[in-house]
């Protein structure tokens, strides 16, 4: 029971998650009259997570150590990686928390506003589990608790056809790509008997014969988390799915789960099949799956997809669906690199695609707010009338392409030093002339807020002192982190550790 | 007939994912979409069991087929309530006809 | 062929005949009978696995949960009074291609593979040995299963409740 | 020398200024303008103070001792890793003779602008605001020593840009505005993919021995520094510079702009506001040519001499090219545009001999073709202004209305043919002279001499239609210069005399250190 | 009289024109009196260059040099320091270029006073003239090659500003372009020369450069190239003395006003090419110089030709003094150097007097220029008729007239040359057009002033201009004499000007580059200093026996000219109309009216040329370069409608031909619709299947 009781500190931030959530639950019982505190109490859930994780960083060890392993390995690593991933996670879901105070959409449902944190809340417990699980078992079931929820949520407003629209689409290409990932998971488990991924290494590196099976699997549950950080070609959910949702929720997911999608797929792959890091820092991997090029082209693919399906959306939160899934693509090739350096690129751009995606996507749902609508031509002239969103919103979408001097620019410096390092100067080509691409329609947003006459006068979309702040919370650090972005990048390498077996 | 081996389970499994995946494809009906499901799941569960079971894996995969069944039922009834709530909105369940979300 | 053997391609005909008629049926209705059958077939499969305790978790669950809870979605999306509750099939041509090229991989997956086979004896019951690892090695699963259901029933409850007007 | 630090002091004065300017509420435009005029005219007077300054011995170039000004301190210093290095940026600010003409022109065109943006009346406060941050990044490129910091200028004026032209431009601003901001980060992101592979193959011995990958240019420049296996260090027999080379070029090419990457240039000045035009042709294409000197010439020296004969060539083609097609021009602030097509032909073709003459030909030229064309833009916007046409044979006899207009209008054409007595022509001179002198350019700079007839040719037939003949009766109201206006073209016109008359003033700045650039490039010293 | 001094009032001359123009430029509106103030600067120059030009004929023998550094290149790798130097060289000649360019300036200022009296741009014009006056002394004065060409190019300024003066006329501004580019084409040769020069000898200075020439530094190390160096320089005096072929801008320029014309277009800086030449001279390799006599014969020939049939009485004059151009073009051409030079003087002269007196008639006739509408003038305007007719005597070479003594001379030297070298087609074009000039001149004189009026209304208005226009018309008619520059009326070699004045500087180029007659041919002569030779024996005999001949075969032609216009037009023996009915001559006669049509083939072929290439490539450039950049823009468009409606595009597409095969097959006639998320979800089947048949491991 001391093993118990090792594991139980170990994840601490999960139990307290899990507290969390049943006080909501039961408060949202007791309180079904008035529920104007219940955000209070999920904040104050997420704030306390938020210590607790803060408090893990630097714990690194096994948890639930199963005793058929030979009792050194468990269903759970915790180590710093994960732990940088739960805090980019409970940032986005702490500043989701704000987001929801501002939206219409959700104010609109404030009686079922228990569910929808409760929800909420069972999103980030999966996806804190999908982080640090290195069981494929815990992993699968991890990535459903992170989906249900989020099917839901996805149509949780039942304001317009569209969210219902929404949540059944996600529903069913999440069931189908979850399906196939367990069937993968299941051959995986043919072949090497054990579902642990440090096993499952340890299996691969002795001589394999059935390196078809193999690659199957790997494609199979590849599909399962693929389309969960939406590439292609696992990605056609994303756009339907992302317009029909409530914004909050669109945001959410085009963060969190993306975040936590990634955090899988690296751990996935670096302990399944990385053989071992020389001292240089590249990934040498198994002879068994040339993952290198599949996620290539997957990556190519998807940005370019991405990229030019943006470039004539006249929905913004469409538009943005189809960017984020071109910032997945540029964030593979972090992984394609297979070298810590490449693994410290994804860390660094993710943190700053928080920012400035969580950005974009509030304004979009301030403008909504106000005017009701997500399509472009309702954004000519507003960045006359509103100056303070318009400027942020410029800011914002500079940095998704990618410019100095915002923080953007940092993530794909750091993107593009790691493909130079490796010499993949080709790819790098590719993914330069795509973000040449990708300027063409963010400028467009801008465009239309500066540039486009409106046919009759734009609404001034004044933000309240709460939404100034919490846009201001998101523009500085994309600023500050473009001209000195030392603490991140010092903050990014110190959890580049994956716990490893040696 | 061959002796009846791990190959045999496999092939039942096989054939039983395949017809899930073509369910899923090919049901208008949302219910019929989610039966399809239902079916890769449990072709996966008896390729655990069965690999556990000739491979002397111990008993990870029953624990792991015990889960899936477990989480199936919380899939169905998420999904089921979603199917209610399109059928609310859209009077009809038929995947193909809501397809208001496109380009 | 010995009973095992005979057992085995009754309940694997029974699964599959059943889940053909799953998808391809044009009632909902009698898909989801065929559905009952499919998992009843599959239970049988467990069993000839040694593994009488999903065996009974899949009938319990599957036959006794998730079947009756499609029906009620059969019947709450469809009105009584219609009678046909028939429903069409989309995208034939390019999902039997898609579904052939798959299943001739699955199959071919399953057929060349060299698994690793180690023939050992049937336990008896595996319901001890499943309950001490659901508590030890898998407590962790187990837990969070717990909070997944929960989650899933505030998530179906909040969704299929119907709003007050 | 000078107690602070005077060139963040210039860099960073407009981005205060930007700052000052957004708490002033929109009803003053006028406070906002007289603002953004102090900034720049104090900008003037660091330039002023810099040039009073500055040692004329000092080379600069790739010895970091002969740089004046210097500003050093480490930005981004991520240590510890050994599997990326250590990660260091430095803000690197110094002053060469390389930069001392650009930030002279950048100050003065800067200020000239600003005047000539009194007549701005729609958003007074986003022009200015925009205005000084553009003014920034301007400033930045010249003065910035370290790649990064390079390239951060250089982006940060992308933006400014973009919506100068595409909120205050004309008819068709979106197009022009949006084709400028592509084709630009088109050339760019070339530039940051060499950046990256230069820093992968220089490294930079710190204080305490250890060696770190660098973005310090001047360390790029030093063989010894050469990491064994970058891919752009000489040091790697399967080194990739001669592409690296060609992307650099391009991404610069495309600001200068260089057929045929010059299409974006005619319709982002025909669709800019006239101090726009002025900034982007007195300022902006001359980074082009700047960062092919800076970068190109003395980290690339072994490309470079290879491709010399390219580099003239192009030039030629810019010089002919630029004029035959200004010749065909309807419209007169198009005809400019391509009259600086045409000119910044020449620069290309006088850093292209590689010799003493031509290279300080050639960044004379760029400082004067950024005045003389700041002029002719001008006077586009006078007319502009006073009759929203910009239609060649809208006009005529203009001359006889506007006499006082008629002559500083003389005075530019001429300085833009390259008259004797005005700045152009030493300049002019010098290229051929340099260009001349070198077997490998010489045919190629006899033909440029072509241009100097074409341009004779589109200016004085220009000339001819707007100004002489018999009046236009449309214009006969028009009104002659304004205080204002003739403020904006009398230093100009004196710079372009007194460089004319005296050229050494500018040259002796240059001198030393093109000497110095010439010979690395060619000696490796 | 020191030669600092000298230097200063050298230095005040050149300068003091300038300072008039900034003066009268900035100040002339508010102050219009202000023109009075540049023509006392131009007269205090004119007194100055008196002054300068006595005391350095008289008590400086050798050369004065004044320069200082310009631009200075530091130490340059590989080409050591070099600096560009500026500065002045007094010599000889450029004290008399001084005297003649002042001279001619200020009395075309005074003469302007009257003639431009009531222009709106008055001060204006005075401020115009000042400019050119400072430019024209700028290349008299320059001791080196680059101000040579810088001032070159002022001059084109000040001459297109001044040709274009009336520029409310359309013809005036196109003639003023028209100038400013024909010379433009002139001076890319002369700075491409300049560069050839520089390139080599890393110096400006004439005295530096030819230094260099005679130690045997020949450019690129080769004589061809010293050729091609003279042959481009040469090009820049084509272009400014309006040789052929670029003569064409010199009529036009006559849109100008008149006095304009005289001080400009006939006196000063059409001969700075000329003058020019002169100071290449001893670089001019054999093969140069045979290429600047050819030309220089064939324009006068050519203009000759044009000027017989010509009814503007300015473009006669022009025509002639392009003619009179290639005549010392020629002249230089043919080693006369001496007499090339006394003619660019005295031609100054008569030249100036011509126009004036054109000026003086068109003033009188109200801007009447046609002399078809002339006639009996010469009782209206006695004075400018006589001093016309002076003029008119010495062009045409009649003895006593200092033309008489320059043409002469340049006739000889022709001759000589035909003589020395069998090139004999010179001599006789220039006798053919000796004869020319006297006919055509004549013809001028006999129709404007002589016989009836013919357009009574404007003749009676004529009357003799005021004294302030007569006034230099008498002067520069009076410096027509021979008196001024020769006690002998028949041969000027005893004269000082040619004694002692002019002297033929010496060639540089190595001997085997030049004429046979310009290399030392006996034993004596190559004894001397290298630098002293300038002919040989031989030369100096042939000339001696040119010398009478070449004067009786001038005046047998001249006369003969003079006679036919006589003829024709003053006791009308020849009908002249019914003469040129015939075919071959009025051919002839049309061709020449037409001025041989040479700029109408200008216009068709270069003029054209370079404006529809430009054009094209105007089209070039928006279609084609940036063509491909729209292009690209719309593939990207075009892609991304593709990958955009990838769903409904493909997947529709695939779902379209699923429903013809399978109404092919008659398995369903169900009416297809795409469910979305389950064309999705076969797609990522597909995807999952393709992406297993790219990575199987075999």
């Amino acid at each position: 029971m001391a093993n118990l009781y090792q594991s139980l500190e170990l994840i601490r931030p999960e139990i307290i998650l899990s507290i969390a959530l049943l006080v909501l639950v039961t408060c949202d019982l007791i309180f079904h009259k008035n529920k104007k505190y219940i955000p209070y109490i999920a904040l104050g859930g997420l704030l306390l997570t938020g210590i607790f994780v803060i408090a893990n960083s630097g714990a690194s060890g096994f948890a639930f150590i199963q005793s058929e392993l030979m009792g050194k390995i468990g269903l759970l690593a915790i180590d710093n990686f994960g732990t940088y991933f739960k805090a980019l996670i409970i940032i986005t879901s702490i500043l989701i928390v704000f987001f929801s105070f501002s939206s219409e959409e959700i104010q609109k449902i404030t009686d079922r506003i228990g569910e929808y944190y409760a929800l909420i809340f069972g999103m980030i417990l999966g996806m804190f589990f999908i982080v640090s699980s290195v069981d494929l078992i815990l992993i699968y079931l991890s990535l459903e608790l992170m989906s249900l929820s989020s099917y839901v949520l996805a149509g949780f407003t039942k304001l317009r056809d569209r969210n219902s629209e929404a949540a059944l689409k996600y529903l069913i290409f999440g069931a189908i790509s979850s399906g196939l990932m367990l069937f993968g998971i299941s051959l995986v488990y043919g072949l090497t008997g054990s579902t642990n991924l440090y096993v499952i290494n340890m299996m691969l590196q002795s001589p394999n014969a059935n390196l078809f099976t193999l690659a199957f699997a790997n494609i199979l549950i590849f599909a399962g988390i693929g389309y969960k950080i939406s590439s292609a070609p696992f990605h056609f959910w994303t756009p339907d799915v992302y317009e029909g949702a409530p914004i909050t929720i669109t945001a959410y997911l085009s963060v969190a789960s993306k975040a936590a999608g990634f955090a899988l797929l690296i751990r996935f792959i670096k302990t399944t099949y990385v053989s071992f890091v020389d001292p240089v820092g590249n990934w040498q991997l198994l002879p068994v799956f040339d993952w290198k090029s599949v996620l290539i082209v997957i990556s190519i693919l998807t940005m370019t997809l991405g990229n030019f399906s943006a470039l004539w959306q006249n929905n913004l939160k469409r538009m943005l669906a189809f960017s984020s899934i071109a910032h997945a693509g540029y964030l593979l090739l972090g992984l394609v690199v297979f070298s810590n350096g490449g693994m410290l690129a994804i860390l660094i751009y993710f943190a700053i695609y928080l920012l400035m995606n969580l950005g974009a996507f509030l304004i979009v749902m301030l403008i909504a707010n106000k005017t009701g609508s997500e399509d472009i031509d309702d954004y000519n002239g507003l960045g006359h009338s509103s100056p303070y969103i318009g400027i942020a919103m410029v800011i914002f979408l500079i940095s998704l392409t990618g410019l100095p001097p915002t923080a953007g620019f940092i993530g794909k410096l750091y993107l593009f030093i790691a493909l130079v390092d490796a010499k993949m100067i080709t790819v790098a080509i590719i993914a330069l002339l795509n973000s040449v691409v990708s300027l063409y329609y963010y400028v467009r947003v801008v465009k239309h807020m500066y540039l486009v006459k409106p046919e009759k006068e734009a609404p001034a979309v004044i933000p309240n002192l709460s939404d100034k702040i919490l846009l201001t919370v998101l523009v500085a650090p994309v600023l500050l982190l473009g001209v000195y972005f030392q603490p991140l990048v010092d903050w990014a390498k110190s959890s580049l550790e994956v716990l490893g077996l040696m | 007939m061959l002796q009846v081996g791990l190959t045999h389970f496999l092939t039942l499994s096989a054939i039983l994912f395949s017809l899930g995946v073509y369910g899923v494809v090919t049901r208008k009906n949302a219910v019929m979409v989610l039966m399809g499901i239902e079916l890769i799941l449990n072709s996966a569960n008896i390729n655990f069991i069965a690999f556990a079971r000739f491979g002397n894996f111990g008993y990870s995969g029953q624990i792991a087929a015990l889960f899936v069944i477990i989480l199936a039922a919380a899939e169905a009834a998420i999904a089921l309530a979603i199917v209610l709530n399109i059928y609310k909105t859209f009077a009809n369940v038929n995947v193909d006809e809501i397809d208001h979300l496109k380009d | 062929m010995n009973y095992y053997d005979i057992m085995f391609y009754i309940f694997a005909a029974i699964t599959l005949v059943s889940a053909w008629f799953v998808v391809t049926t044009r009632n909902v209705i009698y898909s989801a009978f065929f559905l009952l059958f499919t998992f009843f077939g599959v239970a049988g499969i467990y069993v000839l696995l040694a593994a009488d305790f999903i065996a009974v978790v899949q009938i319990m669950v599957y036959v006794g949960g998730i079947l009756i809870l499609l029906l009620f979605g059969v019947m709450l999306t469809n009105t009584i009074t219609n009678v046909d509750i028939r429903t069409g099939a989309s995208n034939l041509l390019p999902a039997s291609i898609a579904t052939g090229i798959l299943m001739g991989a699955v199959v071919s997956v399953m057929w060349y593979t060299e698994w690793k086979i180690q023939p050992t004896a049937a336990p008896n019951t595996t319901i001890k040995e499943l309950g001490r690892l659901l508590l030890t090695d898998y407590v962790l699963v187990f837990e969070l299963l717990g909070l997944l259901l929960l989650v899933a029933l505030i998530g179906a409850a909040s969704i299929a409740r119907r709003e007050k007007e | 020398m000078i107690g602070f630090p005077i060139l963040s002091l210039i860099t960073f004065l407009p981005v205060l200024g930007m700052i000052l300017i957004l708490f002033i509420p929109k009803e003053q435009p006028k406070t906002v303008k007289y603002l953004s005029l102090a900034i720049t005219g104090i900008q003037v007077v660091l330039a002023i103070i810099l040039l009073a300054n500055y040692n004329y011995g000092m080379a600069g170039i790739y010895e970091e001792k002969s740089f004046q000004f210097i500003e050093k301190f480490r930005w981004i210093n991520i240590t510890g890793i050994s599997w990326l290095g250590t990660v260091k940026i430095d803000y690197f600010l110094g002053l060469d003779g390389l930069s001392m003409p650009m930030v002279l022109l950048t100050a003065i065109i800067s200020f000239i602008a600003c005047i000539s943006s009194w007549t701005i009346t729609k958003s007074v406060k986003g022009f200015f605001a925009l205005f000084l941050l553009l003014d920034t990044g301007m400033m930045g490129v010249f003065v910035a020593l370290d790649f990064f910091l390079f390239y951060v200028f250089w982006e940060l004026m992308l933006l400014p840009m973009y919506f100068l032209i595409g909120i205050w431009g004309g008819p068709r601003k979106e197009y022009a505005a949006i084709k400028f901001f592509i084709y630009t980060l088109f050339g760019s992101v070339f530039i940051l993919l060499v950046m990256i592979g230069l820093y992968f193959s220089t490294t930079e011995t710190l204080a305490d021995g250890s060696k770190v990958l660098t973005f310090n240019l001047l360390a790029m420049m030093n063989k010894s520094n050469a990491t064994p296996d970058g891919i752009l260090s000489l040091l790697n027999p399967n080194n990739y510079r001669f592409i690296a080379y060609i992307a650099l070029f391009v991404g610069f090419a495309i600001k200068i702009p260089m057929f045929p990457f010059h299409t974006w240039l005619p319709d982002a000045h025909v669709e800019a506001p006239t101090p726009i035009s002025v900034i982007l042709a007195g300022v902006l294409l001359k980074m082009g040519t700047y960062g092919i000197l800076r970068i190109n010439y003395p980290i690339f020296p072994e490309v470079t001499i290879q491709l010399m004969w390219w580099i003239g060539l192009f030039g030629m083609i810019n010089i002919i090219y630029g004029a035959l097609v200004a010749l065909a021009q309807k419209d007169f602030k198009k005809l400019i545009a391509y009259s600086s097509v045409s000119h910044m032909g020449y620069v290309l073709l006088g850093m292209a001999s590689l010799t003493t003459t031509g290279v300080n030909g050639a960044i004379f030229q760029m400082f004067n073709h950024g005045t003389i064309t700041a002029m002719l833009f001008l006077i586009v916007g006078v007319v502009y202004d006073r009759a929203h046409t910009r239609g060649l044979y809208d006009f005529g006899g203009l001359a006889t209305q506007l006499p006082i207009y008629t002559g500083f209008v003389t005075v530019a054409f001429f300085a833009a043919i390259g008259l004797p007595s005005m700045s152009g022509f030493v300049s002019e001179a010098l290229v051929f002279v340099g260009a001349f002198g070198v077997e490998t350019t010489r045919t190629i700079a006899m033909i440029s001499t072509l241009g100097i007839l074409l341009g004779a040719g589109y200016m004085l037939w220009t000339l001819q239609r707007v100004f002489f003949g018999p009046l236009n009766e449309k214009w006969a109201t028009m009104t002659d210069l304004d205080k204002r206006e003739l403020a904006m073209f009398i230093p100009l016109t004196v710079i372009i005399f007194y460089l004319g008359i005296n050229p050494s003033a500018m040259l002796n700045i240059m001198n030393t250190s093109v000497n110095t650039l010439v010979s690395f490039v060619v000696n490796g010293i | 009289m020191s030669e600092s001094l000298l230097i200063n009032l050298s230095v005040a001359i050149l300068f003091l024109p300038l300072l008039g123009f900034i003066t009268v430029v900035i100040l002339g509106k508010r102050f219009p009196k202000l023109y009075l103030l540049e023509v006392g600067i131009v007269s205090i120059a004119f007194i100055l260059s008196l002054v300068v030009m006595f005391a350095k004929l008289a008590y400086f023998p050798k050369d004065i040099i004044a320069e200082f550094t310009w631009i200075t290149m530091g130490s340059a790798p590989f080409a050591g320091s070099f600096n560009i130097d500026l500065g002045i060289k007094i010599d000889n000649i450029t004290v008399m270029m001084l005297f003649v360019v002042n001279l001619i300036s200020m009395l075309v200022h005074l003469f302007s006073i009257e003639y431009m009296h009531g222009d709106k741009r008055y001060t204006r014009y005075f401020s115009y003239l000042g400019l050119f006056t400072f430019s024209m002394l700028g290349i008299v004065l320059t001791h080196n090659i680059l101000m040579m060409y810088i001032f070159w190019e002022l001059v084109g300024v000040s001459s297109y500003l001044l040709i274009g003066f009336w520029y409310e006329k359309k013809s005036a501004s196109d003639a003023g372009k028209k100038a400013f580019i024909v010379n433009r084409i002139g001076d890319i040769g002369m700075f491409l020369g300049i560069l050839i020069l520089w390139t080599n000898y890393k110096t400006f200075t004439f005295d530096a450069i030819y230094s260099q020439m005679a130690a045997g530094v020949m450019p690129f190390g080769s004589s061809a190239w010293l050729t091609a160096a003279g042959i481009l320089i040469f090009m820049g005096a084509v272009g400014k003395s309006a040789q052929f072929p670029l003569h064409v801008w010199l009529p036009d320029a006559m849109e100008g006003p008149t006095p304009v014309s005289a001080l400009i277009h006939a006196a000063t800086m059409v001969a700075a090419g000329v003058y020019l030449v002169t100071r290449i001279f001893v670089m001019l390799t054999a093969d140069a110089m045979l290429v600047i006599a050819v030309v220089g014969a064939f324009t006068s020939l050519v203009a000759a030709t044009i000027a017989l049939t010509q009814n503007d009485i300015k473009k006669v004059l022009a025509y002639s003094t392009v003619s009179q151009l290639g005549y010392m073009v020629m002249s230089l051409g043919v080693g006369a150097y001496a007499f090339a030079f006394f003619h660019l003087v005295t031609h100054a002269f008569f030249k100036a007097c011509m126009f004036l007196g054109s000026g003086s008639v068109i003033h009188a006739m109200h801007h009447e220029q046609d002399i078809r509408n002339m006639g009996g003038l010469k009782k209206k305007m006695p004075i400018t008729y006589y001093t016309f007719l002076i003029s008119t005597l010495a062009i045409s070479g009649i003895p006593l007239t200092s033309g008489f003594l320059s043409k002469d001379g340049i006739l000889a030297g022709t001759l000589a040359f035909g003589k020395l070298t069998g090139h004999w087609l010179i001599p006789i074009m220039a006798f053919t057009v000796a004869g020319m000039t006297a006919f055509y001149m004549f013809r001028l004189v006999l129709l404007t002033f002589h016989g009836e009026p013919r357009d009574h209304h404007k003749y009676d208005h004529a009357h003799e201009s005021p004294k302030l226009m007569v006034a230099p018309l008498v002067i520069l008619a009076g410096l027509s004499i021979f008196i001024w520059y020769t006690p002998n009326p028949i041969g000027a070699d005893a004269g000082w000007v040619l004694s002692s004045w002019i002297k033929t500087p010496a060639q540089v180029v190595p001997y085997n580059t030049r004429y046979e007659f310009m290399r030392p041919s006996t034993e004596e002569q190559k004894a001397e200093v290298h630098g002293e030779i300038t002919h040989s024996v031989e030369y100096t005999e042939t000339m001696h026996w040119a010398h009478y001949k070449a004067m009786f075969a001038s005046l047998a032609v001249a006369g003969l000219g003079i006679l036919i216009a006589m003829l024709f037009y003053l006791w009308k023996k020849v009908d002249v109309d019914k003469m040129i009915e015939g075919k071959i001559m009025n051919t002839l006669y049309r061709g020449s009216l037409k001025k041989w049509k040479i700029d109408e083939l200008y216009d068709a072929t270069a003029v054209n040329g370079t404006l529809q290439t430009g054009n094209g490539l105007s089209w070039f450039d928006q279609k084609i370069v940036d063509g491909a950049v729209n292009g690209s823009a719309w593939l990207t468009r075009f892609t991304s409608k593709l990958s955009g409606l990838f769903d409904t595009y493909v997947v529709d597409g695939m779902v379209n031909f699923t429903a013809l095969f399978s109404g092919f097959v008659g398995l369903s006639f169900r009416k297809l619709q795409t469910g979305k998320v389950q064309t999705y979800i076969v797609f990522v089947v597909f995807g999952v299947i393709i992406l297993l048949l790219l990575f199987k491991p075999f």
